[in-house]
C-alpha cells in the first residue's frame, strides 16, 4: 500500500484568511434561482456569521452549484440579494472551488501555486513549498498538471485556497475523488478558515460533521 | 410566479398593454403602408425617362428607399437594444430581434436592385462602388446579428449578447461608410461616385419621397407583425416552462 | 430596351418583401395557434 | 500589493501558456500555406504578385488573427479558468487586457516578424517592407481587440469559430481598408509612407484598445451560467 505523505503543516503555513477583528457575515435575502425559465428555488433567506461553515445539501439539480455560483457572482440570481455585512464587493473576496478546477494542464503544480500566490492582494503569500507539501504534491511538483490524477488535481486546486487567502470559500463537493488523506486535508483547511474568522459554504452529498449550519435544498 | 422574480421578469415581462396596443395598431399601419405604396407606384409609373439613364432610372425608386430602410432598420435595432438595456424594458430585445430579418431583406433588395441598376450602365453585374460596398458590409452585419440570436439557446444570454453586438455594430456602421468612401477615392480618384442620382427635380423627387415613406411603413408594419410573434413565442416559452 | 432590368428590380423587390411578409404572418399565426393549443391542454387537466 | 501586480502575474502566466500551448506554430504555418497558395491561384508572374503582395499579406494576416483568436476564451471556458479569471480581485477589463496582451506578444508579434519573409515569397519590393510592417503593427491591435469581442460573444456556443468570423468581419473592414490602402499608396509611390492612413489605423487601434475591453467583459458576463 503506498504510504500517503503525512501532512506536516505548521500554523505559519496558514496566513490568517481573515483576521478575527473585523468578522464579516454573509447575508442572503429572498434569493431565487431559475434555470432558463424553470424556477429552481425561491425565497431563500439565511445569514452565515463570521467563522461559520454552512453545509448545503440536496439532490442533483436542487441548485447547490447554482447557489454557490450566485454567492460569488458567477451566476445572476433571478431575484433577491447576497451581501457581506460590511457591504464590500463580494466577488473579489470569494474562492470558488468547483468541478471544473481551472487548472492549466501545461503548467506544473509549482508554477500553478507560484502564480496563484501572485493573484492575491495579501501581503505575504504563503510559501509555495509548504503548500505543495500540504497538498501532498511535493514529488509531482515539477510534472505537468496534465499528468496528475483526478485526486491530485483536486488537492492542487485546494492548495489554491491558501495560496491567495480570501474571506469566503465556496466549495462544490470538495470531497469527490479524494482519498482519506485528501478528506482530512479538506477538513483541516475548512476548520482553519473558520477559526480565522472566514466563511465557508460547502455543497456535499455526504454529511459534513464540522459544519455548524445546514441548508437542505429540495429539488 | 414569474412576476415576483424581478431580475427574471426584467427579461421575460409579459407586455399585455403592448399587445393590446399592437393588435389595435396592426391593421391601420398595414393599410397606410399599402395605400402609400400604391400611391408611390402610381407616381413612379408617371415619371418621364431620365435624359441620361433613360428608363433605368425607375430602378432608383426601389433601390434608394431600400437602402434607406437598410440603415433605418439597424438604427431601430440599436435604439431598441438601448431601451432594453438602459431602461430595462424587455420589449426592446424582442423588437430588435423582430426588426433584424426585415432590415436584412431590405439590405438584400438594395444590393440586388443596385446590381440591376448598374448592369445596363457599366455592363457588369457588380461594381465595387462605395455605396454598394457599404450596403454589402451592412448585410453581413445583419447576418452576424441574426446568427448570434440563433446560436444561443438561453434567451437571457442571447438578449444580452445581441444587444452588445448591436451597440458595437452601430458604432461600426459610420466608420465602415467613411473607410469605404476613402477606399473608393483611393482607387478611382477622378470620377464622381457613379451612383450620383440624376438631377432630382420635382418629377423624380416626389415619387422617391413617397416610395421612401411607403417603405418606411412597410418596415414598421412587418416589424410590428414580427414583434407580436416574438412576444407570443416568449409567452409560449414561459407557459411551457410552467407545465 | 432596359425594360428587363426595371422589371427584374420590381419583381425581385416584390418577391423579397412578399417572402418576409408571408414568413412573418405565418410565424404569428403559428404562435397564436400553439399558444391556444397550450391553453386548451392547460384547461383540460387544469 | 496592487492590482497592477496581479495583472503582471496574469500576463506572465498567459504568455507562458500561449508559448507552451504551441499556438504559435499553426498560425505561422497557416500564413505560409496561404502565401504558397497564391502563386498557384494567381499564377507565378512576379510583377503581378508584387503588385498584389501588400493586400494579400493583409488579408492573410487578418485571417491568421481570426484563427488564433478562436481559442482565446474557449479554453478558459472549458477548464473553469474563466470562473477564476472573474474572481480575481482586479477589474475584469484589466484581466482581459493582460490576457489579450499575452496573446499579442506570444502569437501576433512573431507572426508579424515573419511577414517580411512571407512577403519575399510574393516578390514584395524591399522598399515597401517597412511601410507594410508599420501598417501591420498599427492595425494589428485593432484586429486583436475587435476579434476578441467576437470570440467573447461566441464563447461556449455551437460552432463558435464560424460565428466569431461572421460577427468580426464587418468590424475588420475599416482596418483592412486603411491597412492595405496605406500599402497601395507606398507601392505606387516608392519610398513614401502613407502617414495619413497609418495614423487612422493607429487611431482605430487606440480606440479599440479603450472601447473593446468593456464590451468583452460584458460579453463574458453575459455568458455566465
Amino acid at each position: 500500500m503506498v504510504k500517503t505523505e503525512n501532512f506536516s503543516y505548521t500554523p505559519a503555513v496558514f496566513p490568517a484568511a481573515a483576521d478575527t477583528k473585523n468578522q464579516v457575515s454573509l447575508r442572503v435575502e429572498n434569493l431565487a434561482c431559475a434555470r432558463g425559465l424553470r424556477v429552481v428555488f425561491a425565497d431563500l433567506n439565511f445569514t452565515l456569521a463570521g467563522g461559520g461553515v454552512l453545509h448545503v445539501s440536496g439532490a442533483n439539480g436542487a441548485g447547490k452549484t447554482s447557489l454557490l455560483r450566485m454567492i460569488c457572482g458567477l451566476l445572476a440570481p433571478a431575484a433577491g440579494t447576497i451581501s457581506l455585512s460590511d457591504s464590500t464587493p463580494l466577488a473579489p473576496q470569494c474562492h470558488y472551488h468547483g468541478h471544473a478546477d481551472g487548472l492549466k494542464n501545461t503548467l506544473t503544480p509549482r508554477e500553478t501555486i507560484f502564480y496563484e500566490n501572485r493573484f492575491s492582494t495579501s501581503q505575504e503569500p504563503s510559501a509555495a513549498e509548504d503548500l505543495l507539501v500540504l497538498a501532498g504534491l511535493r514529488k509531482q511538483a515539477d510534472q505537468r498538471v496534465s499528468t496528475l490524477s483526478a485526486g491530485q488535481r483536486r488537492r492542487l486546486a485546494l492548495a489554491r485556497l491558501l495560496a491567495a487567502p480570501r474571506r469566503l470559500w465556496l466549495l462544490d463537493e470538495p470531497y469527490t475523488a479524494l482519498d482519506a488523506a485528501g478528506r482530512d486535508l479538506v477538513d483541516t483547511l475548512v476548520r482553519r478558515q473558520a477559526e480565522a474568522g472566514g466563511l465557508v459554504v460547502l455543497a456535499a452529498h455526504e454529511p459534513v460533521p464540522l459544519a455548524d449550519n445546514h441548508l437542505e435544498l429540495d429539488a | 410566479m414569474l412576476e415576483r422574480l424581478e431580475n427574471l421578469s426584467a427579461l421575460y415581462a409579459n407586455p399585455h398593454r403592448f399587445m393590446k396596443l399592437a393588435a389595435r395598431l396592426h391593421a391601420p399601419v398595414w393599410s397606410v403602408a399599402l395605400v402609400v405604396l400604391a400611391l408611390g407606384l402610381f407616381m413612379v409609373s408617371g415619371v418621364p425617362d431620365d435624359y441620361q439613364q433613360g428608363a433605368t432610372v425607375r430602378i432608383m425608386f426601389v433601390h434608394v428607399p431600400a437602402a434607406w430602410m437598410a440603415l433605418f432598420a439597424y438604427s431601430f435595432i440599436f435604439f431598441a437594444s438601448l431601451v432594453a438595456v438602459v431602461l430595462r424594458h424587455p420589449l426592446g430585445y424582442l423588437a430588435a430581434r423582430a426588426a433584424a430579418p426585415v432590415g436584412a431583406v431590405f439590405t438584400l433588395v438594395a444590393l440586388v436592385t443596385g446590381a440591376l441598376w448598374g448592369q445596363p450602365m457599366w455592363g457588369t453585374w457588380w461594381v465595387w462602388d462605395a455605396r454598394l460596398t457599404s450596403v454589402l458590409v451592412l448585410l453581413f452585419i445583419y447576418l452576424g446579428y441574426i446568427a448570434l440570436w440563433e446560436a444561443i439557446d438561453d434567451y437571457g444570454r442571447a438578449a444580452r449578447a445581441t444587444s452588445i453586438l448591436a451597440f458595437v455594430g452601430f458604432v461600426n456602421v459610420p466608420i465602415v461608410k467613411f473607410s469605404v468612401d476613402w477606399w473608393n477615392t483611393l482607387h478611382q480618384p477622378a470620377s464622381v461616385s457613379r451612383f450620383a442620382r440624376p438631377a432630382l427635380h420635382a418629377d423624380f423627387l416626389y415619387p422617391l419621397l413617397v416610395m421612401g415613406v411607403a417603405f418606411l411603413f412597410l418596415f414598421l408594419a412587418i416589424t410590428l407583425t414580427r414583434l407580436q410573434m416574438e412576444v407570443l413565442r416568449q409567452r409560449l416559452r414561459v407557459r411551457q416552462s410552467e407545465i | 430596351m432596359y425594360d428587363f432590368y426595371i422589371f427584374a428590380s420590381y419583381t425581385f423587390t416584390a418577391f423579397a418583401l412578399g417572402v418576409i411578409i408571408a414568413v412573418s404572418f405565418r410565424g404569428l399565426l403559428r404562435a397564436r395557434q400553439s399558444l391556444a393549443a397550450l391553453q386548451n391542454t392547460k384547461n383540460d387537466d387544469g | 500589493m496592487s492590482g497592477r501586480h496581479i495583472l503582471q502575474a496574469l500576463f506572465a502566466r498567459e504568455l507562458r501558456l500561449v508559448l507552451r500551448g504551441g499556438h504559435l506554430m499553426p498560425v505561422i504555418a497557416f500564413v505560409f500555406i496561404c502565401v504558397m497558395l497564391m502563386p498557384f491561384g494567381l499564377g507565378p508572374e512576379l510583377s503581378l504578385l508584387q503588385r498584389l503582395a501588400p493586400g494579400l499579406l493583409w488579408v492573410i494576416m487578418l485571417m491568421a488573427i481570426l484563427l488564433s483568436l478562436d481559442r482565446m476564451f474557449q479554453a478558459d471556458f472549458e477548464d473553469g479558468g474563466l470562473d477564476q479569471l472573474m474572481l480575481l480581485p482586479v477589474a475584469l477589463e484589466g484581466a482581459i487586457m493582460a490576457k489579450i496582451s499575452a496573446h499579442f506578444v506570444g502569437i501576433l508579434m512573431p507572426v508579424l516578424a515573419t511577414m517580411p519573409l512571407a512577403g519575399l515569397l510574393l516578390n514584395i519590393r524591399p522598399d515597401t517592407v517597412m511601410p507594410m510592417l508599420a501598417a501591420l503593427l498599427a492595425g494589428a491591435p485593432a484586429l486583436v481587440m475587435l476579434g476578441a469581442i467576437g470570440a467573447a460573444l461566441a464563447v461556449g456556443v455551437r460552432r463558435a469559430g464560424l460565428l466569431t468570423v461572421l460577427i468580426v468581419t464587418p468590424l475588420y473592414v475599416p482596418v483592412i481598408v486603411f491597412g492595405a490602402g496605406a500599402l497601395a499608396r507606398s507601392l505606387a509611390a516608392p519610398g513614401t509612407l502613407d502617414v495619413a492612413a497609418i495614423a487612422v489605423l493607429g487611431l482605430i487601434s487606440a480606440a479599440s484598445i479603450f472601447l473593446a475591453p468593456p464590451a468583452i467583459a460584458a460579453a463574458l458576463r453575459a455568458g455566465l451560467r
